[in-house]
């Protein structure tokens, strides 16, 4: 850089981080291509900005580049300025990768998306603790260690000193995210990225890291950059909000105004997409989301009018249930004794019983590890189960090999990750087709038009059928799969946490089209889902699942409006809010979730469901009374 | 941990079982008849029949098995056909030759192919990544033989540097067949090295450890280099078994007193109970180092350490 | 980015594959090299400048010329036309042996991942026990019982190329066994033999090519090996490694008959091995 | 002064480490010591280092004539069943044990109990009588003119009772003569060293040690010696001899020896039950360039069934190569088209070679096949295998090649020609079968006398020359390469060598 550049490094008084006009090219196929646009932004000192996007919009790649962390993208224009501590002011694009190694950690720190791998296998948590410490204050070993005790204390890590000498695989995720954080905050930096630290986290947990970060912020009056796609998340934290959109700044504002006046046609879709808590209290039946599209939405004038919210209203409780499941349980060998006999045992699902009537949506809803999805694999006996489930009076788990592979039909699944679910060397033609070969259904020609037609009803070009699957997008890929699962016209669908792996507006459409089929083709719906929002907006009825078993099961209306169980109640409070005028206090929500692992011969505690009223169930006695007896 | 070890220990005793049969069926299935080659050529009919008796070749396959087994509990391997000593001692004059030869190999293929491989790692994508590939994948195409013999002919006739052959205790006979030896092992290393360092740079906590601001460096070495080097340490279980059996070329090469060109002669002349001894000792060391690679993996990777 | 503009250019695997695969320049050399070389085994009639057969004792251990530009052997033949024939051989052998042992190795690997229990177990363990036998060990062996020659060679290589390829389809069929796209191919009620050879099998099939081209090489530096061990091809079979085994007792005299055959393997397995890295490159989804 | 003479041997001992100062020999060698027992040793490399060791009551000089050495002298009967020796008085083992009739005795016991490779040896011998402390006398059950030879061979040396009290058959590691040299060490599969005998009868000996290094990679075992870590290598590969011709440093030595190689052609097989075929194969054959690019040039064509450093042998007139004889003979036998065969031979290079060769010759009058070529073991156990009455013989030829190592006559035809060689009892492959050979034979063993032997063995190889059992190819040179201050080192015939004069010059 030449000494004319150096000039016109100036920043306003308040500010600590400004991006100008940045521009980034990643190396691909055919050159470099581009990623993100002439983006500005500054933060302010102690504010939280939040950048939302979806994936793709170039909001992490742009944080990265902050942070000097990226070795194989090219930054074609702009400038990146940082405040340092001592005032001078830095300008980041000419630093090389020693210089910058001094910024990083001292001025600003990141924590990261994935705390299964942000940390460091081979060495203790004290080890790397004590390595961030180190590298930027030259204390001595002792001192350096009551430091990383006291960083612990400040994440509410509990019993920090002998949690020092422990590995990164012993600690929960949660744990690790705030060993994560308590790491980035080890120097007292003044700025802290942080890159959507909370997605791989369930809700109650995220909740915790949320209020952690919130009142460390105030505690060491720090900045925050919070990298999200979750509106919700963006309302409970943001002071200001940029929103990004392939590679651009669309939107700049405070965060009242763009919740209140989003002023973007991508902020404005997004807003709506987001199903949001509480939206649907009073409405007995599920409705779509009065959403268009992103590209319509892009395009829509103001005078249109929004599509209207359609109501589902194809539960049929006069008639028998299609499925009815009772005392349903499956067990894995988590470990075995020296000569092969289990000594641990994972209480997956613990007699679980439930009925499913015709064109009714069973929301299943809990955390991870709750047993929700291994419910929805036992029906079908993709994982050896017990119990019975009686689908139109017969029982699956008493069939022949045969008659299941025809009850096939029937039963339908969608997975959560479209990008898995598709075998990738099929054409997506082929994987449509391939329950009507399995089947013996039509011929190929019939098969072809029946696979056109498929496509067509959701959304893609029948054209499109000689097309893998790499090509299509998440959302398209979802929709892709939604027609396989429909190739049979099949009178259940469990969809397995279907829309979770989705950008929010990609979700909505996806939602949408699954309860407008719903509507078309009178489907029932297992839909099993982490999303409390989600699952509010889609069910007729929910079944709230902890450790294995039901806590809690009722009408919508029921579990949201009147949760019965101290565990419903925990999960609807811990939930972000998309609104900034109501902020939660997330402060109340502590603890683990405990393990579904228990020794073997050693069953947990069979929970007792009491109706408190018609079709309302609740389980007794609180279900974190079970927390003590998990093994890790 | 332990109880993982008593497991792994006893996971590979009917591998043990069936490579002792195996062994034993190779060599009784060879052509050729040992009584015969013992007595000589010129010996008569009724000799042959009486050293065949002798040593119990007379006797159905299995119970010769059994016997074979029951003296080997007890240490007997029985005596060469050839020279009438005992096994064991025999195999014993030849042994540490062929290990100084194969630990000598291993530490140049673990040495220069971890570098290498690290190396290329490390400057993915430059020259020093393309020229330590492309010596390494050399490594693996070139032929063990014409490797040695171009190797005697430059650095024993030529430049006069090293010994050419044979093996009387001194390191600098180690040199040549040694390196010769772990060319293709180290080879193999670097390529290994290189993907299992490429896939830790990818991993998050390189980016914690970049983001805490640790030196380029000790991200390389520390962080990195030490996650790398876990996949590779099976590695050098697996590839012993082949440094082992490369001996066998190595040591005809570079006229090496030991095990494997033992093997060769043995199989020339039907020494059976050698070749029996022999096969069971390359096949025991393959199973018992991989034993005591993955002891070390489960002691360096904390998460089978504990647990 | 995602790709949400509408498709434009129909995109298969195999062009996904042929674009990285072009990007590295190596493996193209390698590739268009080993093009060549099947060409000349092919057509060695036509390209062979000499009979390779065809002795002349007057002009033994000629070195390089323009007549002969790899000089002659021993009794007068051409070793350039040998090497040209050799290919044929070499390329064989190489290709025949990893062939079968891939197949004997895909089948077990597969059956072994898809059913385990003690299908697994059984398999695994005899594959365990083929490990533990160095190949070169188990070749002499196998061929020593067989006797010497090149369909035993083949055999000898075959057998110790299969408890890898097993290995690598055995974990892979793991891995692909608990993939989504299996689960749902279970859910639609897919049989097991579709699913283990619709949907299980083409996934393995990426490593096993890669697997499959770096074996050549080993397999044709293995039969070398037994060759030069004397336990290889007969005479006057133009193998290189027996052209390599016959020539090491005439190094200081004629070096020209060690260099070339020895030159021959040398580039044949390092182009065979640098395809395959390239294919590995090429065919690894996290390679841009 | 004395301070440059000490550097002056330190740069010396650091230069040439191991043999400067003293008088240490390192001897190279294709093969490995296989055992020290001479009565169980069947190869001729053990077999010489024995020689070093002990002595038997005859032995060779470096030209294979029989000269006495623990015996002083022998008289036999005329029908030579009888043997008697007179022994040389005053000589002991190295482990103090006097020798006398009675050592003698208890070695030729040992041998007649029939356990050893060369029990076969003294299969003649009806008894070993100790006649008084310095004679004795051997019976045998029938007239076996050979058996000064049989008493010269090495696998007759004379072991020290004691040891063999001592040791039992672990002599082989432990072997005590009256040579002189005394074993030092053998690290089996590795060297053999042996060391001075001070005490040794016929007087001094010039070296301190010899060791005895296998080295089987030929080209390895040349450098060696070029890069002087080798003072004599054996065989010094025939390929090579350029390299070694052009190196001042290295002399090269050429003995004629005893071996004879030739094709043997299976009778059994109808085509070679045929003379003319036979004849025909004689005919094709290109000795000389087989000797010069096969052989590397070190052999003689064949000129007689048994080789000229034999005893009785006759010189013939050699077989001219003409393929246009040999197609005429092929056509006369009905063969014009010619017929398929099986080329045998073991995989070791130099045979390989001349099988090649001969099959690319053979090609030329019609006999075709393919080569199998196997470790030596694989070979002999093939031919053994072989039984007289196959209804289906293999149609082979396969490369032979045969040492007598008695220096007689006999041993260099009875085993290989007569119709009681068949194997498995002996080494006659291609069951050749002719009753006037068999007579010539028996002939020559019916009389100890020179006379009477040398004429039956005249008759037999004028007779057999013509009959063509086997394809002659040539007999063996001897190669040695050394070093130029090392003398006395002598190969013989047989592929063995004499290393009692050893002597290392500065």
């Amino acid at each position: 850089m030449n000494s004319s550049v150096e000039t016109q490094l100036a920043m306003a008084d308040d500010e600590i981080l400004s991006v100008r006009d940045l521009s980034l090219s990643f190396p691909g196929y055919n050159g470099f291509t581009k990623v993100v646009h002439d983006v500005s932004m500054t933060v302010k000192k102690g504010e939280t900005l939040a950048i939302v996007g979806e994936s793709g919009s170039g909001k992490t790649v742009t944080m990265r580049r902050v942070m000097h962390l990226l070795s194989r993208v090219r930054t074609d224009s702009g400038q990146i300025l940082l405040k340092k501590r001592n005032k001078v002011i830095q300008d980041i694009t000419t630093l090389s990768n020693s210089e910058a190694k001094k910024i990083r950690g001292a001025d600003m720190s990141m924590i990261f998306q994935e705390p299964m791998t942000s940390l460091n296998p081979l060495f203790t948590i004290g080890n790397q603790l004590m390595e961030a410490i180190h590298i930027h204050q030259k204390i001595s070993r002792a001192k350096a260690e009551k430091k990383a005790i006291d960083l612990l204390n400040i994440v509410r890590i509990p019993d920090a000193k002998r949690r020092l000498s422990e590995y990164p695989h012993q600690m929960s995720g949660g744990m690790r995210q705030r060993v994560m954080t308590a790491m980035a905050l080890s120097s007292h930096p003044q700025l802290l990225i942080a890159d959507e630290p909370t997605t791989a986290l369930d809700v109650t947990i995220q909740a915790q890291i949320l209020a952690l970060i919130r009142s460390l912020q105030k505690e060491f009056s720090m900045s925050v950059v919070f990298i999200t796609h979750d509106m919700g998340v963006v309302a409970e934290l943001a002071d200001r909000v940029i929103v990004m959109y392939q590679g651009r700044v669309v939107e700049h504002n405070d965060v009242q105004s763009i919740f209140s006046n989003p002023g973007h046609p991508y902020t404005r879709a997004l807003l709506k997409a987001v199903p949001v808590l509480g939206s649907m209290t009073g409405r007995k039946n599920p409705a779509t989301l009065a959403i268009l599209e992103m590209e319509k939405e892009l395009s829509r004038k103001e005078t249109d009018e929004l599509p209207a919210e359609k109501e589902i209203d194809t539960a049929d409780y006069g008639a028998p249930p299609l499925l009815e499941v009772s005392h349903l349980t499956t067990r894995f060998v988590s470990k075995k004794s020296f000569l092969g006999k289990p000594t641990h045992l994972i209480h997956a699902v613990e007699d679980v019983g439930f009925k499913l009537f015709p064109g009714e949506t069973l929301g299943i809803v809990g955390e991870s590890g709750c047993g929700k999805s291994t419910a929805g694999f036992s029906i079908l006996k993709l994982v050896p189960a017990k119990g019975e489930v009686l689908f139109q009076g017969e029982n699956v788990m008493m069939v022949s090999d045969s008659k299941l592979q025809s009850l096939r039909q029937d039963i339908q699944f969608i997975f959560q990750d479209p990008f898995a679910s598709l075998n990738p060397r099929q054409t997506i033609g082929a994987s449509i087709a391939e329950p009507l070969i399995i089947h013996a259904i039509g011929d190929k020609g019939s098969r072809e038009k029946r696979v056109a037609k498929l496509l067509e009803r959701v959304g893609i070009p029948a054209a499109h059928a000689s097309h893998y699957p790499h090509e299509f997008s998440g959302g398209q890929r979802q929709r892709i799969a939604i027609a396989r699962a429909l190739a049979t016209n099949p009178k259940v669908i469990i969809a397995d946490e279907a829309v979770s792996a989705l950008d929010v507006s990609i979700q909505a459409t996806v939602l949408n089209l699954m309860m407008e089929l719903q509507k078309e083709l009178n489907l029932s719906y297992m839909f099993i889902s982490h999303d409390m929002a989600v699952i509010e907006r889609v069910s007729h009825r929910v079944m709230v699942m902890y450790l294995g078993q039901v806590v809690e099961t009722g009408s919508r209306r029921d579990i949201f409006e009147n949760p019965g169980h101290p565990y419903t109640r925990k999960l609807l409070s811990a939930i972000p809010v998309a609104d900034p005028s109501k902020r939660t206090c997330f402060n109340m929500l502590t603890g683990e979730i405990p393990s579904p692992v228990r020794p073997f011969g050693n069953p947990p505690e069979k929970l007792v469901l009491k109706e408190v009223t018609a079709g309302h169930f609740v389980a007794d006695g609180p279900a974190d009374s079970q927390a003590d007896i998990g093994i890790g | 941990m332990i109880k993982y070890f008593l497991k792994r220990l006893i996971s590979i005793l009917p591998v043990l079982f069936v490579v002792s049969i195996l062994a034993f069926a190779f060599v009784h299935l060879l052509p050729g008849d040992p009584a015969r080659m013992m007595a000589g050529t010129d010996a008569d009919e009724a000799t042959v029949e009486m050293l065949r008796k002798e040593m119990g070749m007379d006797r159905p396959l299995p119970i010769q098995y059994l016997t074979y087994m029951k003296n080997m509990a007890t240490g007997d391997l029985g005596k060469s056909l050839r020279t009438k000593l005992p096994v064991y001692d025999e195999i014993m004059l030849r042994y540490w030759p062929t290990m100084y030869l194969a630990i000598t190999g291993m530490a140049w293929s673990v040495v220069i192919g971890v570098l290498f491989g690290a190396a290329a790692a490390v400057y993915n994508g430059r020259w020093q990544d393309y020229t330590a590939m492309l010596l390494s994948v050399s490594g693996i195409s070139v032929p063990q033989f014409w490797l040695g013999l171009l190797a005697i002919q430059l650095f024993a006739v030529h430049l006069g540097w090293l010994p050419v052959a044979g093996y009387t205790g001194k390191f600098s006979e180690l040199i040549l067949p040694s390196f010769t030896l772990g060319a293709t092992v180290a080879a193999v290393m670097a390529r290994f090295t290189l993907s299992a360092f490429l896939e830790v740079l990818d991993e998050e906590y390189i980016s914690t450890a970049r983001a805490k601001g640790v030196a380029e460096f000790l991200v390389m070495w520390k962080h990195a280099f030490r996650n790398a080097l876990i996949p590779v340490v099976t590695m050098v279980g697996l590839q012993f078994g082949f440094l082992l059996g490369g001996s066998v070329v190595v040591e005809t090469v570079f006229a090496w007193p030991g095990i494997g060109r033992y093997m060769i002669e043995a199989v020339g002349v039907r020494d059976y109970p050698v070749l029996q001894a022999l096969l069971l000792l390359y096949s025991f060391h393959f199973v018992f180092i991989n034993l005591l690679v993955d002891m070390v993996y489960a002691l360096i990777n904390p998460e089978i350490r504990y647990e | 980015m995602n790709k949400k503009i509408a498709i434009t250019q129909k995109k298969t695997p195999f062009s996904i594959f042929l674009h990285k695969f072009k990007q590295r320049k190596t493996a193209m050399i390698a590739g268009i090299f080993i093009v060549l070389l099947v060409l000349i085994a092919v057509f060695a009639p036509l390209v062979a400048p000499h009979d390779p057969f065809k002795v002349d004792y007057g002009s033994s251990m000629m070195p390089p010329s323009f007549e002969h530009p790899a000089g002659t052997d021993l009794y007068g033949r051409d070793i350039l036309s040998r090497i040209i024939y050799g290919s044929r051989i070499s390329l064989a052998v190489g290709f025949t042996s990893v062939f079968v042992g891939a197949l004997a190795g895909v089948t077990l690997g597969i059956i072994s991942g898809f059913f385990g229990g003690f299908l697994d177990g059984l398999i695994m363990r005899t594959s365990d026990v083929l490990f533990a036998f160095p190949g070169i060990l188990l070749a002499i062996a196998i061929v020593a019982i067989l006797g010497p020659g090149l369909v035993n060679v083949v055999v000898a290589v075959s057998l110790f190329s299969m408890p890898t390829f097993a290995r690598i389809v055995r974990g892979s069929t793991l891995a692909l066994k608990e993939s989504l796209y299996v689960r749902a191919a279970t859910s639609l009620g897919a049989s097991k033999k579709r699913l283990m050879f619709v949907h299980i099998l083409p996934g393995t099939l990426s490593s096993v090519i890669i697997y499959f081209t770096m074996r050549i090489g080993t397999s044709i530096i293995t039969a070398a090996s037994l060759s030069f061990l004397g336990l290889g091809a007969q005479p006057p079979t133009p193998e290189w490694g027996a052209m390599l085994a016959e020539s090491r007792d005439y190094i200081g005299v004629a070096d020209h008959m060690t260099i070339f055959p020895g030159a021959a393997i040398f580039l044949t397995v390092l182009f065979f091995n640098l395809f395959g890295d390239g294919l590995r490159a090429a065919l690894d989804p996290k390679t841009k | 002064m004395k301070r440059v003479i000490l550097t002056l041997l330190a740069l010396t001992l650091l230069a040439a480490p191991g043999y400067a100062g003293t008088k240490d020999i390192i001897y190279a060698s294709e093969s490995t010591a296989k055992s020290l027992d001479p009565h169980d040793t069947s190869d001729t490399y053990s077999g010489a280092i024995e020689r070093a060791i002990c002595q038997g009551l005859m032995g060779f000089d470096k030209d294979m004539n029989i000269i006495p050495l623990l015996a002083e002298s022998y008289t036999f009967n005329d029908a030579a069943t009888e043997f008697i020796f007179k022994l040389r008085q005053g000589i002991k083992f190295h482990d103090g044990t006097l020798f006398n009739a009675n050592a003698v005795k208890v070695n030729i016991d040992r041998m007649m109990t029939g356990k050893y490779k060369r029990s076969s040896l003294m299969k003649p011998v009806e008894s070993c009588q100790v006649i008084d402390d310095y004679t004795v006398r051997f019976s045998l059950k029938e007239p076996f003119g050979a058996f000064v030879n049989a008493i010269a061979h090495p696998g007759s040396l004379i072991l020290s009772p004691k040891s063999l009290e001592t040791y039992g058959d672990e002599v082989s590691k432990h072997p005590v003569g009256t040579g002189p040299y005394i074993f030092d060490e053998w690290v089996s599969g590795d060297h053999v060293r042996i060391k001075k005998n001070p005490d040794y009868w016929k007087g001094k000996v010039n070296v301190d040690s010899i060791t005895f290094r296998p080295v089987p990679e030929s080209g390895s075992r040349l450098a060696m010696l070029r890069a002087g870590q080798a003072h004599y290598i054996f065989p010094m590969p025939a390929e090579m001899i350029k390299v070694a011709e052009n190196d001042p440093k290295l002399d090269i030595i050429k003995q004629p020896s005893i071996i004879e190689r030739y094709l043997i052609m299976n009778t059994r097989y109808k085509p070679f039950a045929d003379v003319r075929v036979r004849q025909a194969v004689n005919y094709a054959l290109d000795k000389d360039s087989i000797i010069k690019i096969a052989w590397g040039g070190a052999a003689a064509e064949a000129d007689s069934i048994i080789p000229s450093n034999l005893q009785f042998y006759k010189k013939q007139a050699a077989w001219p190569l003409d393929i246009e004889k040999a197609k005429a003979l092929m056509k006369e036998a009905g063969y014009e088209k010619g017929f398929e065969v099986v080329f045998l031979t073991p995989n070791a290079s130099n045979r390989l070679r001349a099988t090649e060769m001969a099959q690319q010759q053979l090609a030329k009058i019609g006999i075709t096949g393919k080569i199998e070529s196997m470790d030596v073991a694989s070979f002999y156990n093939k031919l053994e295998g072989q039984k007289k009455d196959d209804a289906n013989p293999i149609p082979f030829i396969g490369f032979g090649g045969w040492s007598a190592s008695t220096g007689d006559a006999d041993w260099g035809t009875r085993p290989l020609i007569s119709t009681d060689a068949f194997p498995p009892a002996m080494s006659n492959f291609g069951f050749f079968s002719d009753k006037k050979v068999d007579d010539f034979i028996t002939a020559g063993l019916a009389s100890a006398s020179p006379d009477a032997r040398k004429k039956a063995y005249a008759d037999l190889q004028d007779y057999v020359w013509k009959q063509a059992p086997w394809g002659y190819l040539f007999v063996d040179t001897l190669m040695a390469a050394k070093v130029k201050n090392l003398k006395g080192i002598y190969p013989m015939p047989d592929g063995a060598f004499l290393v009692e004069d050893a002597e290392l010059t500065d």
